[in-house]
């Protein structure tokens, strides 16, 4: 049997210590009529050399294709350091620091990601990971539901510009307990939200404001003015934002008058891999007087019985192992490895490395527009300034296009059309900085091709 | 020191960045952040030398026996990892056409089929990103059952006291109020209690089994008998699955819905707290309410089912697919054990739990439900021990740490008092074991002999017993640039 | 500047306490006339994304061919955990423990290595480690001719069984010293030497005979005659041997009455992967009583202050750091790793794992040779038992045939005529146990075709 | 524990075995071994764990300032493992046909272009594989040399005193007699005594320079003069070239033929003893004796050249073509550096080593050799401190690693009364020395005020201060099974 160390002798031995003639014996409470008749349909087991040549054999099939999408999700350099010290077995097996004077290794390393996040999105707290961004979004509304005294609405204006993703994913989520969500629609031409369409939401009671930063279609909002708007009227604001970004773009702190509220969103380019879509992290922020209402775990420093400085999770009382029906959150197994693999990221990034990096996305998204518009039948949808995304509209409808793009060898963008019915035959793409200039050369050849 | 602390203004590991510094010409200055986010300033070798020197300090399976009780701490074998760490599955973009990922779907779709099997449901989905997360899943389709038959006024769910905590917060979450249920001398749920609280306003119960007290609820049958005929459903916490691979499936046990750990049974890394994958699994009645997407097979082509295929859903939890990279590992581990394998794993869990139990019992220790079988793990409660000498479990815990084991869950369940919940896995040895019980044992001693030294326990870890209340008081959650202080 | 932690102001600080005005002047003994004038023809540098971007594409040019070829090298199965561990930094950017008390991982795992490889072997112990099977070779002759007293001869009998590069390698590195080959002809018919051949080299003087077991044909050999022969003529005997193949092949120290008196080869079987041919290791074991003839690295146990167990570098004054020209040998740095990567690979397969994977190796190979005999114009030409390797010839040039079955994917072999004249046209095949058996049923097809 | 004493018999792990045992029928039982070779039996729980806490009892660049003089422990990139680990480098048969190994033969040619132009030397083959090997090499080609011309009667290699150990023991396996050279007081190889020694025996001379006294011979080019003019060749010892990468390059020194040691200045990992790689690099006279297989480039076609192509070649040393792995990495670390960054390691790691000089003697540490400048490298001597207390730089090497730095070379080069080689590489920040500095300071206080302390010096590592003595003389080499015995 695979990863089972007893031997016959030593099985005996404790079934003798037990005081029963075999294993089935250990079962006997279990009512017979219950018991299972085997696990028929399962496959007999491999060992390491055949599973080994299964899986590669899968992982041969999938080729990835030359990524031009982002919507969420984003390739990036990450250092080989990254991996090969987050996939240490202290790190890879260990789990929640509950003892945590033998768990100073993931503490500290919490408390310095923390410190990071925090210092990252300009807020005073950060937690120590929730599952993704979409869910991070829908533990940011509940929290800014519980923690905005002054509205009793459980209502929530949700940008259109948010990812349609995440948004489905907050209203799946906060919906059973009865908040509502209220989408506020963008700006058609210039792709961002325009804080003078938003006068009739004022004096009416919202919990809180969502801002996107850069938004879905990778236009930058007025942050300064929604958020000042929202304060104006008594709504939280919540950014959901793209961490990358915030090393070059004005981080939700710093928002407006007062700076956001609530900061959460995606951890995924900072250091984790495209993966199809996960194991990815959601982040949460916020400013020191909501810390009681932030979900999650928290770690914090203290001292040991020697004075010595050392870390430990703290606030638990916000959590359900210990306060159970009345947690923040149920959130329990996060994403912990993640943080692990990201904090190291940043750690060899360093704000320059990140900075540079955000902008040569930028400037690659730039010049892979350029040459899309280039061709024909090809223009550029809205005028906001973009991050690392935009929007292209096409004289012919996009799936096709997609399918022979991906023919060629490329992941050719996100089509709007299904989430943005006004947005039909328009095209979400993205270049980020592994994209080499001759790639992206290369794709709006096959990109002119395809439209043909 | 702090990776900060290291730190030095106009540091740059140039490795890792991009030669040129690009201009933000497109971008207005408004729109830009003004002072640079403090991050630290270290060399290449400084981050790799931090952050081996950090791993150092943690207990791990890998380093430790680790019998955290419902944590199911099972060696995760490499292969695991470094063959779901190829650059063909990391490098796919979530957008990848399905025509482009049927290997990986192919891997998702036979881990649904796996998984429906070993539990007894109908269908499957991956969507859930941990434990928690398909509680919540499964809540959301239990409401939406009711709701789609026009059954309202079911407000409450029942669970039992000795409930994880994620259980109750589940159903705040999903909008519900909670009633709490005894739990019998005999470890089983009060049955006459649960009787007497069903009701109309039942939408369901959530019941853990075995369940966290280590022992296997006998009226597993007669439970669900009672809350389906009051028109509730029964979910299904599958943190101890492992106990019963291959031996019971809560689908035969009646349950309705449930969730899988593939962190605890699939044997996937716990991360230090993460990420986990918590799958749920569904009989008949919930099948058109599964979170989407989940992969489906016509004939041998694989592809995701979406909302709109699916449009009674509860929807996507996840912004993707869940927790992908996680479902990976644990199809791989699935294929390795197979179906023997499988069975192999409720044995020996079994196995080394109730060995252990009986020699901490021939060892003066006291076990809150003696005359049960242990599960995959049981109880310890160090009552007496606390009461003669002042030596609480916490003590014991941070005690044995010094002696090269990571503790045992301790105050958990919150119905046992001063308790050690202890769950060896099958993949331990013997011998560990037998150390595991000489420990504890000394432990045991020393509090009689030195309570202190029990009580200012560890004494040979990287630091000595930390001061939580302070930690909670004054809450410092973030180093500041202006401390630079050493330590 | 990549890996260099200095900031402009510490450089300035350095500077400032040395006493010099830049980092120039720190050459300054350097003669003037001898100055470089840079580096020009060397490329610039590369970060870490591009390099990736350049080795990738390297990589992905290269898609290995599906091996069945041997020679020397072997496919086998490697389990995740050996290189996962072989490769935490705590093992790979360690060096040879020469702080002992810092290095007792290190230390005692070459402990654990030279236990197992004796074991291995049936030797009384082993070194930790000599380059390859090759230079290992031409260690042990080195090593005979010192440890031989009866001999004065400087010469030693070579088997033309024995790889022919190993053949190379020793002769470049012993004759040097003027020590003289004579090789033994091999039986054609069976493939192996034949005691009876070697009657005329009876009563002259020869320091030791080399017998290889499986020989490079795949044929073993009839070695307790052979040892008992050289043993009998005052010889000592050198057993180069397949590792892999000791599990369940007569091991050197069990041959004849009294045993080889050193076993060599090479250790790559034991977990190292192909990887163009390097890095493997060499390993060496002999008699208790040769061990101050061992050339290499060996650690020994001892106690620390406290009567606890440690390990130490022992019996060091063999070697060169201590005893300069009088060592047994140059070598310094040796190929640890791959004895940490090999250890491990040992641990995980046990006895029992080695011994499945040697018969099954046997047996795939049993089955390609019955597959490809069975093609017209394919034949098998000797008659001795093999081990997982077998010699078939041809109706026509090998050549051409592996050029075709390349293109097919495969590695078809290795042709022997160039360095066996007398075996035109023939080929030396192996199917190690990663060959799937479809995978084999698919060459020997293909095989059929490229005979065509 | 050893992992021996783990062992149990009749345990097996089955994830890595072939499900059947399959019978080796067609061999003949005469060929059978009788009895399985003692093997540990472990989980592969207990392998991981078992070779995971082994490796914590390692000090290593990743975990510790490691300043071993002549070594060159500068930080390995991880992406040069990473990269070179991929499975399409990592399946190649050394048979591949070099049609389809293009990728990795282009790897292979860059590389000895880029060693060739870093050193001045004229070809370049990556067939030795480590630095004494190269040395073999080296003197191989020199004597094929001499031999080709029929220039009989060159019996004999000149060697500084302070030469590495290799050195000598080279020149002997390659059937020369050593003649060794004083070096002057001023760290510089003596002049006269060159003069007076060399002649007609001479077949060459084997020099490192920067030299082991981290200095660098100023009189190198009359050196060159003196050996040529007596009809000998210079060997150059690449094992210090890391101190002037870009500065002065050993081919215009005058050297006929060097090794380089990747694992040394081109950062490929030191894996606790190996695996090295030696490239040689020659000049015209010896362009064609050098080692094959090396890689040749024609239009941009890539191949391997063998004894065939070069018949007056030494032929190979290995095998294969030596450690291509490591060639890999090493030329991976060479492209990610550049040009102007190799030139900034030699800046680098001559910045770092004369600031830790200067310091040093600042803090009354006595060094070799004060007039001159330190290279990458230099020597303390302790042998003041020897005497006013009994402490050895042994007993201060054994202390510094309580303090967490890994020991200086000790005693070595020999010529040097209890000496410490000092080399702290272009990769370690000053703040580390600056930590180091302190360190060594704070042992030789304790070396006046309390002497039995640093003699008895390890106290905080795994184990207390090892027997040597007692390993030699009783050697333990190997476990025996009938010992069982714990520790
Ligand atoms: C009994 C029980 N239920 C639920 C959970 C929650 O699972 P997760 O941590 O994966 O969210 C856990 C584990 O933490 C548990 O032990
Ligand atoms: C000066 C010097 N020469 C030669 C060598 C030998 O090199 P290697 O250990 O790679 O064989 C070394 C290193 O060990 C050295 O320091």
């Amino acid at each position: 049997m695979p990863f089972i160390p007893h031997t016959e002798q030593e099985t005996a031995q404790m079934l003798d210590a037990i005081g029963v003639q075999n294993i089935e014996q250990l079962f006997d409470e279990i009512p017979q009529a219950l018991r299972a008749k085997g696990l028929g349909d399962i496959p007999a087991g491999l060992n390491e050399l055949e599973v080994t040549r299964l899986i590669n054999q899968r992982a041969r099939q999938d080729q990835p294709l030359i990524c031009f999408a982002g919507a969420g999700a984003y390739e990036h350099h990450i250092p080989a350091a990254v991996w090969e010290l987050a996939t240490r077995g202290e790190f890879y097996t260990a789990y929640t620091p509950y003892q945590a004077e033998a768990s100073q290794g993931t503490l500290q390393l919490l408390y310095e990601y923390q410190t990071m996040m925090s210092n990252l999105m300009a807020m005073d707290v950060s937690n120590a990971s929730l599952y993704d961004g979409a869910s991070a979004l829908a533990e940011a509304v509940l929290m800014a539901v519980r923690a905005n005294r002054k509205s009793k609405s459980k209502r929530i204006l949700m940008s259109t510009t948010v990812h349609p993703n995440y948004r489905r994913v907050v209203k799946n989520i906060v919906s059973n307990q009865g908040i509502e969500l209220v989408e506020l629609d963008y700006c058609t031409e210039c792709g961002q939200i325009v804080v003078d369409s938003l006068a009739q939401y004022e004096g009416k009671d919202y919990a809180a404001l969502v801002i996107p930063q850069p938004n879905f279609f990778g236009s930058l909002e007025q942050v300064d003015q929604l958020t000042d708007w929202a304060h104006r009227n008594e709504m939280l604001v919540i950014g959901v934002v793209n961490p990358m970004a915030m090393a070059v773009i004005v981080p939700p702190g710093e928002w407006g008058e007062q700076g956001a509220d609530i900061a959460c969103g995606e951890g995924q380019p900072l250091g984790i891999p495209l993966s199809w879509g996960g194991p990815f992290y959601g982040f949460i922020a916020c400013k020191q007087k909501q810390v009681r209402q932030l979900p999650g775990r928290i770690v914090g420093r203290t001292v040991d019985l020697d004075g010595m400085r050392g870390f430990v999770l703290t606030l638990q009382a916000r959590e359900q192992h210990i306060r159970r029906s009345k947690a923040t959150s149920n959130i329990c197994t996060n994403q912990g490895l993640m943080i692990t693999a990201s904090t190291i990221y940043m750690s060899l990034m360093g704000a320059e490395g990140l900075e540079r990096t955000a902008m040569l996305c930028h400037a690659n998204t730039a010049i892979l527009v350029e040459q899309l518009i280039a061709i024909d039948g090809v223009e550029k949808l809205f005028d906001a300034p973009c991050f690392h995304e935009a929007v292209i509209r096409l004289n012919q409808p996009v799936v096709p296009v997609l399918s022979k793009l991906a023919e060629a060898g490329y992941l050719g963008g996100f089509e709007l059309a299904d989430d943005y019915a006004e947005l039909n035959n328009t095209l979400l793409v993205c270049a980020t900085e592994m994209r080499h200039r001759d790639e992206i050369v290369a794709f709006s050849q096959a990109f002119a091709q395809a439209l043909r | 020191m702090l990776i900060f602390e290291q730190s030095k203004a106009n540091r740059f590991n140039r490795a890792q960045q991009p030669g040129e510094a690009v201009d933000l010409n497109k971008i207005p200055t408004e729109f830009r952040r003004q002072q640079s986010a403090e991050m630290p300033a270290v060399s290449e070798l400084q981050a790799v030398r931090h952050y081996t020197r950090l791993s150092q300090k943690n207990f791990s399976i890998d380093t430790h026996f680790y019998p955290l009780g419902s944590c199911t701490m099972k060696y995760n074998p490499r292969a695991c990892n470094s063959l779901a760490m190829q650059a063909n599955f990391l490098g796919h973009h979530p957008l990848t056409p399905a025509s482009h990922g049927q290997g990986f779907l192919q891997c998702v779709y036979e881990l649904q089929e796996i998984l429906k099997e070993a539990t007894g449901m109908k269908g499957v989905s991956m969507q859930p990103m941990a434990g928690a997360q398909g509680e919540f899943a499964g809540l959301a389709m239990i409401r939406a059952y009711h709701d789609t038959r026009g059954d309202e006024g079911r407000t409450e769910i029942l669970c039992p006291d000795a409930a994880h905590g994620t259980n109750p917060a589940t159903a705040i979450m999903c909008g519900y109020t909670v009633c709490e249920i005894p739990t019998g001398d005999d470890g089983d749920v009060d049955l006459e209690a649960l009787k007497a609280v069903v009701g109309p306003q039942t939408a369901g119960i959530m019941l853990t089994n075995p369940s966290t007290l280590g022992v296997f609820d006998r009226n597993i049958k007669e439970i669900a008998n009672v809350v389906h005929a009051a028109g509730g459903l029964l979910y299904y916490d599958g943190a101890n699955l492992n106990a019963i691979l291959g031996k019971v499936k809560p689908g035969d046990m009646g349950f309705d819905v449930i969730h899988i750990n593939l962190h605890k049974t699939f044997s996937t890394p716990h991360g230090g707290g993460g990420p986990g994958s918590g799958p749920v699994g569904v009989g008949e009645r919930l099948l058109p309410f599964m979170p989407v997407p989940v992969v489906a097979k016509t004939d041998s082509n694989y592809r995701w089912l979406t909302e709109k295929d699916a449009p009674q859903s509860i929807g996507r939890l996840s912004a993707n697919m869940g927790n992908s990279g996680i479902v990976l590992r644990a199809y791989i581990y699935a294929r390795m054990l197979g179906r023997e394998g499988m069975e192999r794993v409720a044995d020996y869990a079994t196995l080394n739990a109730n060995y252990l139990m009986v020699k901490l019992i021939e060892a003066g220790f006291e076990v809150a439900l003696p005359e049960r079988r242990a599960t995959h793990e049981f109880i310890v409660t160090l009552k007496k021990l606390t009461k003669e000498t002042g030596v609480s479990a916490m003590d014991v815990a941070k005690r044995l740490l010094d002696y090269g084991y990571h503790a045992p869950t301790t105050y958990f369940p919150l119905i046992v008092p001063e308790c050690l919940l202890i769950e060896p896995t099958e993949t331990e040895s013997k011998e560990e074991i037998d150390g595991f019980v000489a420990a504890l044992l000394a432990v045991k001693q020393e509090a009689y002999e030195d309570p202190d030294k029990v009580k200012s326990a560890p004494h040979t870890l990287p630091v000595k017993r930390l001061d939580d209340v302070r930690a909670a008081r004054k809450p410092d959650l973030r180093w500041q640039a202006t401390e630079k202080q050493k330590g």
